[in-house]
């Protein structure tokens, strides 16, 4: 019948640039986008007359330059005639340590306290009520000066672990005889691998992937035979019998660094510096409170027909959890419990007011201030934080997409 | 020009420490008081007539260069060390010397150190954006021993987790080592350590490009440095003398202020603030203040020091 | 709806005893909520309970199933007395299936995991086997081609049926039903009652909170009707309809009738 | 037959609700439901009640013994000697620092504490919108010039003139939105320009006249400082906000893109990322002569945040409108700026309100991160002056709790009002 | 229905000519909504159009209010040609008033304010001139006591009498219904369809989309007949319901008259 064809054009005249809707529009981002670029253009005119004024211009070949500084905390190799882009990859890999280290840990502080403040304890609701509202409304960037100050104050001097010079006892020993709390950090054995140690490690890993592996075969066995297999019990023999067998039959490959004290502090072992604990904590603990409540907003979600058409069908309270609630209470967490991760990402860069090297104390502290890059270096600080940004939301929407619930 | 904003504004924005006693501290009236803000009210006195005409701006050793480069600040005087890459890379001007230092190490007495090459292993606070930053590593490195750096904002702040023993050793240029251990509940407790390991030639800096506001604050600084070789102090001001660049000095013949862009009579308002550079130096870090510090490179050059002011001619 | 189906009031009951509440009282807080209940239900027994809102229908059908607590006087179902003894309610809540106001689904899993839920992780049937009888019980409601479909899928008519074959796949021996239609639209209502009537033809014990008084009529051996937390009133359908005893079953008759 | 068995009976009398028995009701069954209601639930009381027992315990000695006399730290800790008190005269010496920074004149305290106190009159009318007549809401309308005047003092022109740019700006929108959005937009901005720069002049030539003795923004610190970048650059990113949020709904691509992704970066960028830029890096955006302060720089970058996050929130309750309400809006022959200012903002910011608080406290909390940009807010003061004179170094407890109070009171405050709030659009009529 | 007023499809019509449509086609994307739209609507006349779900109805009189853009062929109203010009839109706007099938009210405004709202500032009568007016209008749809109420106080078939009072605030000589009783309860349907027979007898132009044929049977001068995008066939009431010509519009009729 009829074909798509171009509307009849009417004549063009001047005023239908503001009167008619076809080319009003196209006026207005006309106007719009002479503004931006009038006003990117002024920005930019004025960035480069101050850099003139001042001498200077832009360029990221200070990256190539030997950085000069030292950093403590070193997850790849580093020391200071390294460039500063290896500086900055070391901030960077400590920001992304801290900000995982704390994700697991807020999530499990967020769900203890969430499914504690649904309790039928009184006094443990209203406990973790408390928890909540304090840490939610006081500024992260407080508690963490505050844990940052009780670590360097509370914990013990690390001189009281220090030999006297008269060689008599040091007032204090490690505390089971491995591990210390210092004011100048926390000291725990570290685990060292002889040669066939990556072997030991391997299989323990392989031991963790073996036990979600005997879950499903639980499952599919109860499926197919309707016969429940033990579950715990084995799980513990998966995870210690393999690992235990190859450690022995290689000759005990891994070995147990314990702290010992040296002439100022211990040496050996694995050290926790009090800016990495304090950053750690502070933002697991912060971050756990608004968790928390993501938590129990979800589990409420979950109306009460379901746990009790539930335990109607005879389902035991354990299991209404795992197959009913947790199911359907994980869609509603989740997506905020991401954005708390992208919080908790971003809120590492706190990490400049406890002295923690990471990016922002690399890139965006000292990188910055001994090369005077301040335009270079923030824009770089800025994209690093921006891209994670990006996968960790590209990752959020991939998630809802996938969950969502069928409806009509 | 630097010298017309200044002169529109009616103040002088200058930048100092946070904090750090005897250089520059408020005291407990909210004045700031010390060595460096001296610097500051001498050129402020000079420009504006006010020596009280100062707008003091606290920087830490990271904020310092970037209020300058913006403009926040007209003039820096914050110990801060003149540098190659400093004068050079940042584009700043430094106008000259009011502090020869070096770095030093402080460590509590009791840790039994006479050296800073025992601090194999010891934690070390260290301001961070600081020249001292890059020494130690250049020490600790060429004398292949290991530390563990913690890295600290001001100067209060490390010196809080230095007492608290969250670190051994605390290192900065000894002049503030030595007036932070003055502020101690027990200075005795802590100890210099006598190793010197840099060059630490503190002074007042503008930014690069003018000249003019340079070479003001340049020969104010001088101006009190002059004054003291040729004995002129605050309370001779007004005394007739018979030494010619004396008189250059204090305006009293030619005129050297319009050279500058002043009046005649620049000098000596600068010099009325708070005296010659002895005076400045007596009265906040001298050895009669708690800080206690001696001359020693920072004496004349006519009495063994390395003070040596170009002539005023 | 009567003249689809014989009239089941009439069929025979066993003698054996299905459900037995003797002398039961239930309080939320200070609030007297089941006064002195006492209540014999026959195995093959359908049993319509009403009453005006707030009278304890659902309690008293609640505590059968243990999701309430009683505080005084005994139920026992099939000879096992629900204490809070878990074995017992286990027991009890395995014979009992229940069908809610709002179904109840599980959003997250298909009709038919839906229907296997229980017989897998309860009764521990072969996941085959569980499919099976869901896919039985799935047809007798008149659905089996939802099977895979997610409950948000369904209308309300077949989600309430999705909910008695549900209840059904762990082979129940007696029904509870709370007001198993009030939210439904009414032209899905006549789907559900004819499922449940289909259910009652079967022999099943029934106990049913409902206003659906044709129902009630045709199906029920027994009308109960509460007030106040008490039984007031019980007797056969047409009794109880043309002939009330009490004045305030009068009162209610009067009122739901008459509409 | 089914009427042949016997249990049949017609009860004749209501009996009375019997009491529960014992154990049903009372503070001995509550303490069984909700304390040892099991072997696990008695455990975890016990757990609970050491918890606040070693909190306690700690606690009382400290408050009760603490001190507020002493003039430093080492008289405290004599008068203390070891009672385990705490020094709360460092609050009695120093709250007037905490409050206001160590720069403001304390001769002019009064003049920040009335504007907080007036805060009290400006806020509710905003807040409360269905309790209190409108007109009150002039008293919020008035606020920030009334707050600007007295914080910062100087001739009351300056605020005047701000006030009747602001109007003349509003009055122009008005007229010209039949003429357009864009064209009231644009006029609104000229009208409130030239009003400005014409008082402007006014101003420059009578700086004396009915004038608070000026403050400059560098002398702000302390608490004030914290309240002053919240009020400021959440009031400030309202505005913004609501440009931002139409702008990412609007069908014109380009206006879509810009702001889409001016709001996904300042999102997806920590705040002090955004303070390093206004520390170092804004500047140099800024005209070479241009002095243009720290704070206010600060404020630029904060209040850029905040809009980000606002402009969500708005989207949000603009999504939520039924498309209806456009329609009908258009129907009736409103253009876009009528239909916008008339019909869609009053409903999606009502909707938006419960939002738009919760990213305030966030940003309030958030105003403490200037501090790390060696800026004097509350926290900055404490853990710069206060904590690093030779008279309070070390009393760190007495110190950060009074800032934990204050931030606690206020942002619990207004997350309590933020909740009371949902609960009432909820229950709203429509 | 029919009782109650005077049979209003016998009444004058003019000769002028309020809008016309000519070869009109509008896609959505590439789903092709309508299709060779012809039609000329006389000043006075009343239309109804109906047609199965998705035919196109509300697309058809939404492109005559401009609220939908057609891509081809051309409407006019009141010789004023529909362009993407803005004046032209604007003016046509002013003339036609509109009434949709959820009311669309603004929630946040009393009735009154509803009513004022685009007279003060489209027409810019004065404030108490367009309450005036309002006012007359909403006795005129018998609510003048409500106006001070907000929309959520009041219930459907009130609304929907204050969304065509707020149409005919405007003043406008054409008035385009869209299903305007469709989500109102059966008891709501009849007071909004004597508000439009009233308007009927006034002798406005309306455009109607329903399905109420009694009301169509009443008022309509024209019943057309859309299907699939097209006007499939269009008649006076009589000789459209006793005697369809189209096997479609048969099949349509037999359906909405079965219920
Ligand atoms: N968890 C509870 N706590 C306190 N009171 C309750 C609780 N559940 C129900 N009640 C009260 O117990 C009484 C009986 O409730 P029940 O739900 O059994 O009534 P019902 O007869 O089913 O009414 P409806 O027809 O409305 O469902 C009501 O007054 C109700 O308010
Ligand atoms: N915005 C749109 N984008 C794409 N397709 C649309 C849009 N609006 C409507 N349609 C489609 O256009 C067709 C006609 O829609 P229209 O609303 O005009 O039908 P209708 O006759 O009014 O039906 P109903 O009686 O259900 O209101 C439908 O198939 C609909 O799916
Ligand atoms: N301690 C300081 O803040 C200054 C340290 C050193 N003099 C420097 O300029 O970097
Ligand atoms: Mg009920
Ligand atoms: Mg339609």
């Amino acid at each position: 019948m009829t074909t798509l064809s171009d509307p009849p054009k009417s004549d063009f005249r001047i005023g239908m640039l503001l009167s008619d809707t076809r080319y009003r529009s196209y006026t207005f981002q006309f106007i719009a986008l002479m503004a931006i670029i009038l006003s990117v253009s002024y920005l930019v005119s004025n960035l480069l007359a101050n850099l003139d004024r001042l001498g200077q211009d832009l360029s990221y070949e200070f990256l190539g330059a030997p950085a000069g500084y030292d950093i403590n905390q070193q997850p790849i190799p580093y020391n200071s005639q390294d460039t500063h882009l290896r500086a900055t990859v070391v901030g960077a890999m400590n920001t992304l340590i801290v900000a995982f280290l704390a994700c697991v840990t807020a999530t499990i502080f967020g769900v203890i306290a969430g499914v504690l403040r649904l309790s039928n304890n009184w006094i443990i609701s209203k406990l973790m009520s408390v928890y909540v509202e304090i840490f939610r409304n006081i500024p992260v960037l407080i508690w963490l000066i505050i844990i940052f100050t009780i670590t360097a104050n509370v914990f013990a001097p690390i001189a009281e672990f220090r030999i006297p010079r008269d060689g008599s006892d040091p007032a204090r020993t490690l505390i089971f005889g491995v591990m210390a709390f210092t004011n100048q950090g926390v000291f725990v054995p570290r685990l060292t691998f002889d040669a066939g140690g990556m072997f030991v490690f391997w299989t323990f890993i392989a031991s963790i992937i073996g036990i979600f592996v005997y879950k499903s075969y639980v499952k599919k066995h109860l499926f197919a035979t309707g016969k429940e297999l033990p579950f715990w019990l084995p799980a513990l023999a998966i995870l210690v019998v393999p690992t235990l067998v190859m450690y022995l039959v290689l000759g005990r490959p891994v070995g147990v660094q314990l702290p010992e004290m040296g002439r100022f502090r211990f040496e050996g072992g694995l050290q926790l510096r009090t800016s990495f604990i304090a950053l750690w904590f502070a933002l697991s603990i912060y971050t756990g409170a608004f968790i928390a409540e993501n938590v129990r907003a979800g589990i409420l979600a979950i109306s009460k027909g379901q746990t009790e058409a539930a335990a109607a069908l005879g389902i035991r309270p354990g299991r209404i959890m795992s197959l009913v609630v947790l199911p359907q209470a994980l869609r509603v967490i989740i997506p905020p419990l991401i954005s708390q991760y992208l919080n908790i990402t971003k809120n590492s860069s706190l990490a400049i007011a406890v002295g923690y090297m990471d990016l922002t104390g690399t890139l965006g502290g000292i990188t910055l201030n001994q090369t005077g890059r301040a335009i270079e270096c923030v824009l770089l600080l800025m994209l690093f934080y921006l891209t994670i940004s990006l996968l960790i939301s590209l990752f959020m929407n991939w998630y809802n997409n996938s969950v969502k619930l069928k409806e009509r | 020009s630097t010298l017309d904003e200044v002169k529109a504004r009616g103040t002088l924005n200058c930048g100092v420490t946070t904090g750090v006693p005897g250089f520059a501290e408020p005291d407990a009236n909210g004045v700031w008081q010390g060595f460096d803000v001296a610097v500051c009210r001498a050129v402020a006195a000079a420009v504006l007539g006010d020596g009280n005409a100062v707008t003091f701006v606290p920087t830490t050793g990271k904020t310092r260069f970037t209020a300058l480069a913006s403009g926040e600040i007209d003039l820096l005087a914050r110990n801060t060390t003149w540098t190659f890459s400093r004068d050079t890379d940042l584009k700043f001007e430094f106008v000259g010397v009011n502090y020869y230092d070096g770095q030093g190490f402080m460590v509590p007495k009791d840790l039994g150190v006479s050296s800073a090459t025992e601090l194999d292993g010891a934690t070390v606070c260290i301001q961070t954006g600081t020249t001292t930053e890059l020494n130690l590593a250049d020490f600790f490195r060429s004398n292949n021993i290991s530390y563990e750096p913690v890295p600290i904002e001001t100067g209060s702040e490390a010196v809080q987790q230095y007492l608290a023993g969250a670190c051994d050793v605390y290192t900065t240029d000894r002049s503030a080592l030595a007036a932070q251990r003055a502020n101690f509940e027990t200075p005795d407790a802590h100890v210099l350590l006598p190793d010197v390991v840099s060059k630490e030639p503190l002074g007042p800096l503008v930014r690069h490009g003018d000249n003019e506001w340079g070479d003001i604050a340049r020969w104010t600084l001088n101006a009190l440095i002059t004054a003291e070789e040729l004995g002129v102090t605050s309370a001779n001001l007004d005394a007739e003398s018979g030494n010619p660049e004396v008189n250059r000095l204090l305006g009293r013949e030619g005129d050297l202020g319009a050279m500058i862009g002043l009046d005649a009579e620049w000098a000596k308002r600068a010099l009325a603030v708070g005296g010659n550079y002895g005076e400045i130096f007596a009265s906040n870090i001298g050895s009669e203040t708690p800080i206690g510090l001696a001359r020693g490179l920072n004496a004349q050059w006519k009495d063994g020091g390395l003070l040596y002011s170009p002539p005023f001619r | 709806m009567t003249d689809t189906a014989v009239n089941t009031s009439q069929m025979q009951i066993s003698d054996e005893v299905a459900i037995s509440i003797q002398n039961m009282n239930k309080w939320y807080g200070t609030f007297h909520v089941l006064r002195d209940i006492d209540l014999t239900v026959q195995r093959g027994e359908r049993i319509v309970i009403c009453g005006p809102s707030g009278s304890g229908k659902s309690t008293l059908i609640r505590c059968i199933n243990a999701l309430e607590e009683h505080q005084q006087g005994s139920i026992s179902v099939d000879g096992t007395l629900l204490s809070s003894d878990l074995k017992n309610i286990d027991k009890i809540r395995s014979e009992v299936g229940m069908c809610f106001q709002h179904f109840n689904l599980f959003p997250h899993l298909t009709i038919l995991e839906n229907c296997t839920l229980a017989p897998i992780w309860v009764r521990k049937t072969p996941k085959k086997e569980a499919e099976e009888t869901a896919m039985y019980f799935l047809e007798k409601v008149k659905i089996p081609d939802q099977a895979n479909k997610y409950p948000g899928q369904l209308s309300g008519g077949q989600q309430q049926r999705v909910a008695i074959a549900r209840s059904l796949c762990m082979r129940p021996r007696i029904m509870l039903f709370d007001e198993p239609t009030s939210a439904l639209d009414p032209e899905m209502i006549k789907e559900v009652l004819d499922t449940m009537i289909q259910l009652a033809e079967e022999g099943m014990t029934m106990l049913c909170v409902t206003h659906e008084m044709g129902f009630a009529r045709q199906v029920a051996n027994r009308v109960i009707f509460m007030d106040a937390g008490q039984i007031v009133e019980q007797n056969a359908p047409e009794p109880f309809f043309t002939n009330p005893q009490n004045e305030r079953t009068q009162l209610f008759l009067s009122q739901i009738l008459g509409h | 037959m089914a009427q042949d068995h016997s249990t049949a009976f017609v009860r004749t009398q209501e009996i009375p609700p019997a009491p529960p028995p014992p154990g049903e009701t009372g503070a001995v069954h509550w303490i069984k439901t909700n304390l040892i209601s099991s072997v696990p639930n008695a455990i975890a009381t016990a757990v609970g009640i050491y918890v606040v027992y070693w909190l306690l315990s700690g606690l009382i000695p400290w408050i009760v013994n603490g001190t507020w006399v002493t003039n430093n730290i080492r008289e405290c800790r004599e008068v203390l000697a070891g009672s385990g008190g705490g020094c709360f005269s460092v609050l009695t010496e120093r709250y007037a620092q905490m409050l206001f920074g160590f720069e403001y004149p304390s001769e002019f305290y009064w003049r920040p504490s009335l504007a907080f106190a007036l805060l009290f009159f400006a806020v509710p009318p905003a807040l409360f919108p269905m309790y209190l007549p409108r007109w009150m809401l002039i008293a919020t309308g008035l606020y920030p010039f009334v707050a600007f005047w007295l914080i910062w003092g100087g001739t009351i022109l300056t605020p005047i003139g701000a006030l009747a740019g602001v109007m003349v700006g509003y009055y122009a929108f008005t007229k010209l939105d039949k003429y357009g959005f864009a064209a009231a937009l644009g006029g609104g901005v000229v009208g409130a320009w030239v009003v400005w720069q014409a008082f402007g002049m006014i101003a420059g030539g009578m700086p004396g006249f009915i004038a608070l003795e000026a403050v400059e923004s560098r002398n702000m610190g302390g608490f004030m400082l914290n309240m002053i970048l919240g009020v400021v650059c959440v009031s400030l990113s309202i505005p913004l906000g609501i440009v931002l949020a139409l702008g990412r709904q609007s069908s014109m691509p380009l206006i879509k893109i810009v702001c889409v992704v001016f709001i996904e970066f300042v999102r997806g960028v920590p705040l002090i990322t955004l303070l390093f830029v206004a520390n170092v890096v804004l500047a140099y955006f800024f005209p070479p002569d241009s002095n243009i302060d720290l704070i206010l720089r600060v404020i630029i970058m904060i209040t850029m945040f905040s809009a980000a996050y606002i402009a969500e929130v708005i989207r949000g309750g603009l999504a939520a409108l039924p498309t209806g309400q456009y329609e009908a809006a258009d129907s009736l022959g409103l253009n876009y700026a009528q239909a916008m200012r008339l019909i869609i903002l009053p409903q999606a910011l009502k909707i938006s309100i419960p939002g738009i608080v919760n990213v305030a406290v966030g940003l309030f909390k958030d105003t403490t991160l200037v501090s790390v940009i060696s800026m004097f807010d509350l926290v900055g003061m404490i853990r710069g002056p206060i904590l690093s004179s030779t008279d309070w170094a070390g009393v760190y407890w007495e110190t950060w709790a009074f800032a934990c109070i204050l931030f606690f009171v206020v942002c619990f405050g207004i997350s309590k009002y933020s909740q009371w709030l949902e609960g009432q659009l909820r229950t709203d009529r429509h």
